[in-house]
């Protein structure tokens, strides 16, 4: 059997292996091995597909009269990989967190959904798979909470339905399913526009629709902060650390199969592409919404729910650009997002387990407790918040730059203020939680077990690694752009030093300072400095008294203000409204039903009445 | 008169059966007097005992006689009776004085009364409401005064009878006893 | 062996039927065994003209009585029909068992005929090859149905039979008036000479004609708006009935039409019908999906939902391509898995929890574990869940739809399938999630049909191939209507 | 004033509908010669089915197929109103009986009318009529009967059984035309045997048609019967 | 033309006259009772005239005598079952409770069946209950 | 638009058609519409015997000097009679279903015969 | 057969002045009373039918009727006078 079979199918298989033996112990090997089958395939495979003569490999499979095409090139290589790894950390973590035999199957089977979505070279395949991620994903939440993976499965299924019709169109247009010839097909068009600007539109419409559901973005994000807190937390690693990246990969197969036919029929505005302008605001917008939503939240798994959507906003917003630099950002910081957020998510998990707790209140001094955890939890919130010399850093600094040398200010704006963001929600996990007074139930706390701390580890030594060394990545994505587009990125540099056409970053040299620096913060800190005890509601509002019910600490409400602030803007829900049109739809439903079906056979014939009325007329008239 | 053999019953069943038959196929072709043969035989097995009480009795050469002189005698009452009504149908005043009278007969068995109730019912302006017992209850359109005056109940009854059943009685109380 | 002893697919059903009523007295039980034999043997039959027509790759012709057609009537065992007549036998053989538990009410000698003869309706309706011997088959299906909605003697039983007659009555007549135009202009009733014929007759007769046949058809198709009397049907009728309603009576009426309206498509106002057809097909999925919404009876939901997907199994027919109706020959089949593990299920849970409410459903997972894995799997399915086997078909039908240009038909259908998401998803929740309850034991014939049907539903949405290549067969024995011709051995009167 | 529009709209409709059929039917003029397969009847009937009835060759020959459906078609009706109305225990509901009238006047015609429907059924092949008609009548006399005596009932036992034996007939006549002729309900009497074709025109012709008619005679009047006997019954509450 | 023939065709005419006359008292006459006495016996009259005159219609024609065995077959069928449907229907009409004509003189069954209902009822008032018992 | 010529049979047929269809979309009374039902069952059958009708020929039964050509069109005589037999078990069927009904609903109105809707 | 339209037109206004009956009853009765008159004159004329195509074969049609239309009446009648 193929190779790029066993890769795809090897996650599934091992699902429902564990989930049939469901044996404690054997279950887990099974399913890490299952999880890393991928990865190491990819890794045998690295050689083939990059380098300087680059070779693709292809596995085709016919399957209800559908040749479903599989390729290893660069670009899907490189997202593979990512999911790849997410994927082994979530197993290990999840031999950690999770009893469940169920929680296995799905967990794994939304594993291979992913990677057959990044390995589909047709719409079928694409398709298939991204149903089986979708379903897979669904069943995980599905266990914990019905609400939550209700809406989920609404707006899934919505997506999925968009995508249909519109690869149905694009089938209807070009004759084809596979990428090569749709992507063939639709630039013969750009210029004939046999396809009409109207359906390309909507064609548009639509996959934009389906990827923004995965992707989380705004406004059809309301599905992901409760999807992503209501499961079991190694998944969430996966979830928002991979699966979402099926949906910024969707919104890159819209440039790669429909980028030209898009560019003639939506044309340009002020030197920017519309269709990409679209994207980037709706980036943006879900960069800072998502943003500001992430502050404001009690609940670290809430909190880090929004923060993933936010981040996934980057990724929108770098491919919004539509410029080469842009990609460039965006691709890296799919890579970065997936290693610090999935890292983010295994921390967390690694806190519930150990203590049960999830809200900020509960929370307090654990750095002591768990000082592995701690120090993962360090590295990836020195990611997230953007701080060199992380995986982070370097992408969102390549974003930022993408952003000023296409000349989209209001959208590196986004960026500047959702770091800004993001910077204000890590400081308070790093202080609420590890820091500060420790709650006297968390006494008893103990580090988190260790197959969670290797899963922990897969993810932050890739933090630090193309933190340090983001020509490593760059280089690729050059090589994926080439193949691509055949285009060169406009990055210069080595593996260390990124030169763009704006500016420089030496990650080294930033890592040598900042190391100096943290070793000198470091010596002081054993020698110098001395706990202080303080009470927990030690508050940072100087003067203002302290009340129940206007009771700010760290550790609670510590955003209120902004809250209240933001108000006016707060009590728009998109949750509500959508919750307010389902209520509408149902409402009219039962109408319809009981008006339709009124029980009366009288009504019933005269149904048939009507419709021989209207055949007679179509025939006299 | 007491019940006929089993024999007898399904013989004159078969008899009437078959002749039926024939009225019916109106044909003489060996085939279908094999064919009506074998039908009369199976439905007169199945049906003799429904069908009559006295058997081959009523092949008496007296009832049959009797019976073929009937048909006239009958048929002209019944014209005489469309007669009557063609006249009250046709008079401009509409001459009727319609009761229900009661009869009596003195006919025994069941045939020789459907007999008489449908004889009378088919002619001059008298329809069979019941029969019970040996009472009929007969609907008449144009009831006489001799009838309509009579002193008492028997009267009445003798009067009635004497109009409407007795001239079929002659007949039919030879034909069915 | 000889292909014309096909013809004892009617002939077994009947004599079956027949001989009823001589071991009437040896109780319920051995009646019911009966039956599972009589559909045991029927079964057998059917896979062996399968594997016939499949094998040697001709249809059989059965003529009845030895008069070539047109002359005489025949039947058609062709790709379609030898696959669906299988389907029909497996799907009552099935239900047979199903008998044992569900059903309970006398005289069951009684049901035992009606059971065997609905099998035979439903295996003519689909085998003949005559247009007014479609009629009576058609007949023989919708009577039979008729008194097996009726057969629990309830009120609503009662109630639902009779709506089902009165809307059927004037399909029926309407489809009568249809045969008799088209017979006037054609002279003939055998299919394969209309065909012929189609194009030469007078247009607006022919208009009219094909109109009113294909209304007739369209109430037992359970087209919206002919399709009131079915929702009431399906909760009335028992439970192993209403799982052979959905599983094939539907869809020999809808074979019918689509076979009537394929071999019609010389008539002039062809197209305008396929686009009728496919706007009430449309409303079918839309409106039933919105029935279902919130159904508090889930036997009723799972019939609203069986009339959507007849509705999507009708929109690929009235697509008029070669896609459309390969797709909708794999949907139909796909369908009659699906919905006889639905209905067997949720029926299993009614005779075994007295009733199809949702408040039965809660905790079923703990209580019926077997079954509740059953209608999850079923419910799955409808969904279009990937490796689950409506995935496929409906994949077909979308693009199918799409390709054509009805891209706002199949906007609808999706809008309504989201629906459909919604409600299969609360039973699912109710069922896993919700609600308590001691495990109830499961009766174990019952539950191994369960589990074929749910590897049957698994091995397709894993390996469609065969299946998908069997309806790309059975769609051009459809579609393709030129060959259907030339296959009918016609004998030369008037042509 | 619902009921008014009601009313009128249903005019309306009715209306446009009856144009519309009108117009179809325009199409196809009455009183001409439309035939193609019934030319082919008349011509050949006599030869191929030894029947001088022309519609009755049609029905249990050519077009025998749909027979045994219309027998079907019967049969189901039967079993069905049976299923319908089965209780365990049932009565007649008549309050008052028959006179001496009816009683006696049924006594008299139910033989002739049992003769009458045999005649009927064993004709077909020779005038107008046939099973169906047959049986119809045969039934008649058992209406009769059940018109006249309140107390009557069919021998219900007999007539299941006869009803289902009969029916078996039908098919098996059929299946010995499929082994016989190698086609199911092949007439194997007149094609492969020969039987009658000396006598068309006289009764014993026509090959199966008299066999399979005496079925459906039979069938038919035994099923027309049970679904009076089950009409006439109802629930006795005990 | 035969003698049969006309006289066959006289008959036709003379029952048909007499289906118009029966047609006609159904419409004149002024209650049920008394429509049955001028329709059931002209009908019937009348299609003897029609059935038999048909029969000797067609022997004079030259058809088959056949003919005129099976005419008879069906008038004699009419004049069996004629007279009992009247019968039956005349019954129906009282036992509804149709009111007799307000010109009616006499109601003798009347009369009997009250009689006959106030004899049942003495009698059966004393083995009332002992009766139910043995049911 | 043009004014169909038809005949007084066909005319008659399709009377009878929407008559029964009247019944059933106005009658309130089940039975009622049931028996519009089998009016309209009548009317189908008619013009189908209308149809095979040809001017001036026999019933098909080529006996007493009636020949191939001399007689109408037996198809449609056939198909009437499979359709009246049809018509017989449809009308036995609901009329048993309406018993039950009665005895269980009490009532023939179909206004209040909607225990099953929406 | 010279006299086919008078015997036509005697049969069909007596058949019209029925039909006023059956429609306009008062009582059930009344109705069923024209029914039976109806279907008496339906007989004699399918006999009429008979000898106007020459065929003798319909006779035996219109004896079916009268049977069939005499047991419909019974049956109509006996449920009038008090139920089945
Ligand atoms: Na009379
Ligand atoms: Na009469």
């Amino acid at each position: 059997m193929n190779e790029l079979m066993i890769m795809l199918f090897a996650p599934l298989v091992a699902g429902f292996i564990a989930w049939a033996l469901d044996i404690r112990g054997i279950r887990e090997i099974v399913g890490i091995l299952g999880a890393a089958v991928p990865l190491g395939i990819l890794a045998k495979y690295y050689s083939t597909i990059a380098g300087s003569n680059p070779e693709t490999v292809t596995h085709t499979i016919t399957i209800g009269g559908f040749k479903l095409l599989f390729q290893l090139n660069t670009i899907t290589w490189y997202f593979a990989a990512v999911a790849s790894l997410v994927g082994v950390a979530m197993a290990f973590g999840m031999a950690s967190t999770s009893r469940s035999s169920y929680e296995w199957l799905f967990a794994l089977m939304s594993y291979t959904g992913v990677l057959g979505v990044f390995l589909s070279q047709d719409f079928v395949g694409f398709f298939l798979f991204w149903e089986l991620m979708t379903f897979a994903s669904f069943m995980m939440v599905l266990k914990r909470n019905r609400h939550e993976s209700l809406k989920y499965f609404v707006l899934s299924v919505i997506g999925a339905y968009a995508m249909l019709i519109a690869i149905g169109i694009l089938y209807a247009k070009t004759g084809a399913l596979d990428f090569g010839a749709i992507r063939q097909a639709l630039y013969m068009d750009a210029m004939l526009g046999s396809m009409s600007k109207g359906l390309t539109a909507l064609v548009f419409l639509l996959f934009l629709t389906a990827f923004g559901v995965k992707a989380g973005a705004v406004p059809l994000h309301v599905w992901a902060p409760g999807a992503y807190s209501k499961v079991d937390q190694s998944y969430t690693t996966f979830f928002s650390g991979a699966l979402s990246k099926a949906g910024a990969y969707g919104f890159l197969l819209i440039y790669i199969l429909m980028g030209a036919k898009l560019y003639y029929a939506l044309g340009v505005w002020h030197g920017h592409l519309v269709f990409g302008y679209i994207i980037a605001w709706l980036g943006a917008i879900t960069v800072v919404v998502a943003g500001f939503l992430a502050v404001l939240q009690e609940d670290i798994r809430k909190l880090f729910a929004y923060s993933s959507i936010s981040q996934v906003g980057y990724i929108l917003l770098g491919l919004g650009i539509g410029t080469s630099l842009g990609f460039v950002g965006a691709l890296f910081h799919v890579l970065s997002h997936a290693v610090f957020k999935g890292l983010f998510w295994l921390v967390v998990a690694a806190l519930i387990l150990r203590t049960g707790k999830t809200k900020f209140e509960d929370f307090g001094g654990l750095a002591e407790k768990m000082p592995i955890t701690f120090a993962m939890a360090l590295i990836a919130v020195l990611s997230l918040a953007g701080i060199p010399p992380m995986a982070g850093f370097a992408s969102k600094w390549l974003l930022y730059e993408a952003a000023i040398s296409a000349h989209m200010p209001l959208v590196a704006g986004a960026i500047f203020l959702g770091s800004g963001l993001a910077f204000a929600y890590v400081v308070r996990f790093l202080y609420a939680v590890w820091f500060g007074q420790r709650p006297s139930d968390l006494e008893d706390v103990k580090e988190a077990p260790l197959p969670l701390l290797i899963g922990m580890a897969i993810l932050a030594i890739p933090n630090l690694v193309f933190g340090i060394a983001p020509g490593l990545v760059v280089k690729f994505i050059d090589d994926i752009m080439y193949s691509l587009f055949q285009i060169h990125i406009p990055v210069g540099g080595d593996y260390f030093k990124l030169v763009t056409p704006t500016g420089t970053y030496n990650a080294l040299l930033v890592t040598v300072i900042l190391t100096l620096g943290l070793a000198i913060a470091g010596l002081i800190f054993i020698y110098g400095a001395k706990a202080r005890k303080v009470p927990v509601t030690d508050t940072y509002q100087s003067g203002n008294p302290v009340t129940e019910d206007y009771n700010l600490s760290m550790r609670r409400n510590f955003y209120r203000p902004l809250a209240e602030a933001l108000d006016f803007w707060l009590k728009y829900s998109w949750d509500r409204f959508y919750e307010r049109l389902a209520g509408m739809f149902e409402d009219f439903a039962d109408s319809l039903r009981e008006g339709f079906y009124n029980g009366n056979v009288q009504s019933y014939a005269w149904y048939l009445a009507v419709v021989l009325l209207i055949l007679a007329l179509w025939g006299v008239l | 008169m007491e019940e006929a053999s089993r024999a007898s019953k399904f013989a004159y069943t078969f008899i009437v059966l078959f002749i039926l038959w024939l009225v019916v196929t109106a044909s003489l072709d060996s085939q279908e007097l094999i064919t009506g043969a074998v039908i009369a035989l199976i439905v007169a097995a199945l049906t003799h005992d429904v069908f009559t009480k006295a058997g081959l009795a009523n092949l008496h050469p007296k009832r049959v006689a009797y019976a073929i002189a009937y048909i006239p005698y009958f048929l002209w009452a019944m014209i005489m009776a469309n007669l009557d009504v063609a006249y009250r149908v046709l008079h401009p005043a509409r001459p009727i004085r319609p009761g229900i009278v009661k009869c009596k007969t003195v006919l025994n068995s069941d045939t020789g009364k459907l007999s008489l109730a449908n004889s009378i019912t088919l002619t001059p302006g008298t329809i069979t409401l019941d029969v019970d017992e040996d009472n009929y209850f007969i609907h008449w359109i144009w009831v006489p005064d001799e009838v309509l005056n009579a002193k008492d109940d028997s009267e009445h009854v003798e009067k009635a009878s004497e109009a409407i059943t007795r001239p079929f009685e002659k007949y039919l109380r030879v034909i069915f006893g | 062996m000889n292909g014309q002893y096909a013809s004892l697919l009617i002939a077994l059903p009947l004599l079956g039927a027949f001989f009823v009523p001589l071991i009437k007295g040896l109780g319920k039980k051995a009646i019911k065994t009966y039956v599972l034999i009589i559909t045991a043997i029927q079964t057998g039959i059917a896979a062996w003209v399968f594997q016939e027509v499949y094998s040697t790759g001709k249809p059989i012709i059965v003529i009845a009585g030895g008069w070539k057609p047109p002359v005489g009537i025949n039947l058609y065992l062709g790709y379609f029909a030898s696959l669906f007549v299988l389907i029909v036998a497996l799907a009552s053989f099935l239900m047979a068992v199903f008998n044992f538990k569900a059903i309970d009410v006398e005289p069951i000698d009684k049901y035992a005929m009606l059971f065997l003869l609905l099998m035979l309706g439903a295996t003519g309706m689909i085998a003949t090859g005559d247009i007014f011997n479609l009629f009576v088959f058609m007949e023989i299906t919708a009577i039979t149905a008729y008194a097996l909605t009726a057969y629990n003697k309830t009120g609503e039983a009662a109630e639902a039979s009779l709506k089902y007659m009165i809307l059927g009555g004037i399909g029926s007549s309407f489809f009568l008036i249809g045969v008799a135009l088209i017979y006037g202009a054609t002279g003939t009733l055998n299919m394969a000479q209309i065909a012929q014929l189609a194009g030469h007759i007078n247009p607006t007769v022919a208009q009219v004609g094909l109109a009113l046949i294909i209304f007739g058809l369209a109430v037992e198709a359970e087209l919206f708006p002919l399709n009131a009397w079915a929702p009431d049907a399906y909760q009335a009728a028992p439970h192993p009935v209403t799982a052979m309603f959905s599983a094939f009576v539907v869809k020999a009426g809808l074979y019918a039409m689509a076979r009537v309206l394929y071999l019609m498509s010389s008539v002039g106002t062809w197209h305008n019908v396929l686009r009728l057809l496919v706007v009430m097909a449309t409303l079918t999925v839309v409106v039933a999906e919105f029935s279902a919404l919130r159904q508090r009876n889930v036997k009723r939901m799972i019939a609203y939902s069986s009339i959507s997907q007849v509705g999507l199994i009708a929109l690929a027919f009235a697509l008029g391509t070669q896609a459309g109706v390969d797709a909708g020959v794999f949907q139909m089949v796909n369908h009659a898995i699906v919905k006889v593990l639905l209905f067997l299920g949720v029926g299993y849970v009614a005779v075994q929890l007295g009733g199809a409410e949702i408040e039965n459903f809660r905790g079923l997972g703990r209580r019926m574990p077997v079954t509740a894995f059953g209608i999850t799997v079923g419910a799955m399915a409808a969904v279009g869940i990937p490796l689950f086997n409506i995935f496929w078909s409906k994949l077909r039908i979308i693009l199918a739809t799409i390709e054509v240009g009805y891209t706002w038909a199949a906007f609808l259908v999706l809008a309504a399938s989201v629906v459909e998401a919604v409600y299969y998803f609360r039973l699912i929740h109710a069922i896993w999630f919700e609600g308590e309850g001691e495990r109830i034991s499961e009766s174990v014939p019952l539950m191994a049909i369960v589990v074929l049907l749910v590897v049957l539903v698994i091995a397709i949405g894993v390996y469609p191939n065969y299946l998908w290549s069997v309806s790309q067969k059975a769609g051009s024995d459809i579609f393709n209507v030129a060959q259907y011709i030339k296959n009918v051995p016609l004998m030369g009167v008037g042509a | 004033m619902v009921s008014i529009l009601k009313r009128g709209l249903a005019i309306i409709t009715l209306l446009i509908i009856g144009y519309w059929l009108a117009q179809g039917l325009a199409g196809v003029p009455f009183g001409q010669d439309k035939m193609l397969v019934g030319q082919y009847y008349l011509d050949h009937v006599k030869e191929q089915t030894g029947s001088v009835n022309a519609v009755t060759a049609v029905v249990v020959n050519y077009r025998g197929f749909d027979t045994l459906g219309e027998v079907t078609v019967l049969f189901i009706a039967s079993t069905g109103v049976g299923a319908l109305l089965w209780e365990r225990k049932k009565r007649r509901t008549a309050k008052t009986e028959g006179s001496i009238v009816l009683t006696t006047g049924t006594r008299l015609l139910v033989p002739f009318v049992i003769l009458f429907g045999a005649y009927i059924f064993i004709h077909g092949h020779l005038t107008p009529g046939g099973g169906f008609p047959g049986g119809a009548t045969i039934a008649t006399a058992f209406l009769l009967l059940y018109m006249a005596f309140t107390m009557y009932e069919i021998p219900h036992k007999a007539f299941e059984k006869t009803e289902g034996l009969v029916g078996m007939g039908y098919v098996i006549v059929g299946l010995i035309g499929l082994a016989i002729g190698g086609y199911f309900l092949f007439d194997w009497i007149w094609q492969t045997w020969g039987w009658g074709h000396d006598n068309i025109g006289r009764l014993f012709s026509g090959g199966f048609i008299p066999i399979i008619y005496t079925i459906i005679g039979l069938k038919v009047g035994t099923e027309l019967s049970g679904i009076i006997d089950n009409m006439l019954k109802e629930e006795v509450s005990e | 033309m035969s003698v049969l023939a006309i006289i066959g065709e006289v008959l036709v005419l003379i029952g048909t006259f007499f289906y118009f006359l029966s047609a006609l008292g159904l419409i004149r006459m002024p209650d049920v009772y008394n429509r049955m006495q001028t329709s059931t016996k002209s009908a019937t009259l009348g299609s003897l005239g029609v059935i038999v005159g048909v029969g000797i219609w067609a022997v004079g024609k030259g058809y088959s005598p056949a003919w005129i065995v099976q005419t008879i077959a069906v008038a004699g069928f009419l004049l069996l079952t004629n007279p009992i449907s009247a019968h039956a229907l005349i019954r129906a009409a009282y036992k509804r409770g149709i009111p007799l004509w307000h010109g009616s003189v006499v109601d003798k069954y009347g009369e009997h069946l009250a009689s006959k209902a106030q004899a049942e009822k003495a009698e059966g008032e004393t083995p009332e209950t002992s009766e139910e018992v043995s049911e | 638009m043009s004014v169909p010529h038809i005949s007084a049979f066909y005319f008659g047929a399709i009377a009878l058609v929407l008559i029964g269809l009247y019944a059933i979309l106005v009658k309130k009374n089940i039975l009622k519409m049931l028996i519009g039902l089998s009016i309209m069952e009548t009317g189908v059958n008619l013009l189908l015997v209308s149809i095979g009708y040809i001017s001036g020929r026999s019933a098909p039964i080529l006996s007493e000097g009636i020949g191939p050509n001399q007689a109408v069109d037996p198809i449609p005589q056939a198909l009437v009679l499979t359709a009246i037999v049809i018509g017989v078990a449809t009308t036995a069927m609901a009329l048993s279903a309406v018993i039950v009904l009665y005895k269980r609903y009490g009532t023939l109105n179909i206004e209040e015969i909607r225990r099953l809707r929406g | 057969m010279i006299g086919i339209n008078i015997y036509l037109a005697l049969i069909a206004i007596a058949t019209l002045l029925s039909t006023y009956r059956v429609f306009r009853g008062p009582t059930t009765v009344d109705r069923l009373v024209a029914v039976d008159i109806m279907t008496t004159i339906t007989t004699g004329l399918m006999v009429l039918f008979a000898l106007y195509y020459g065929r003798m074969i319909y006779i035996s049609v219109a004896l079916v009727y009268a049977l069939l239309a005499f047991g419909g009446v019974i049956a109509f009648a006996r449920y009038l006078e008090g139920g089945l």
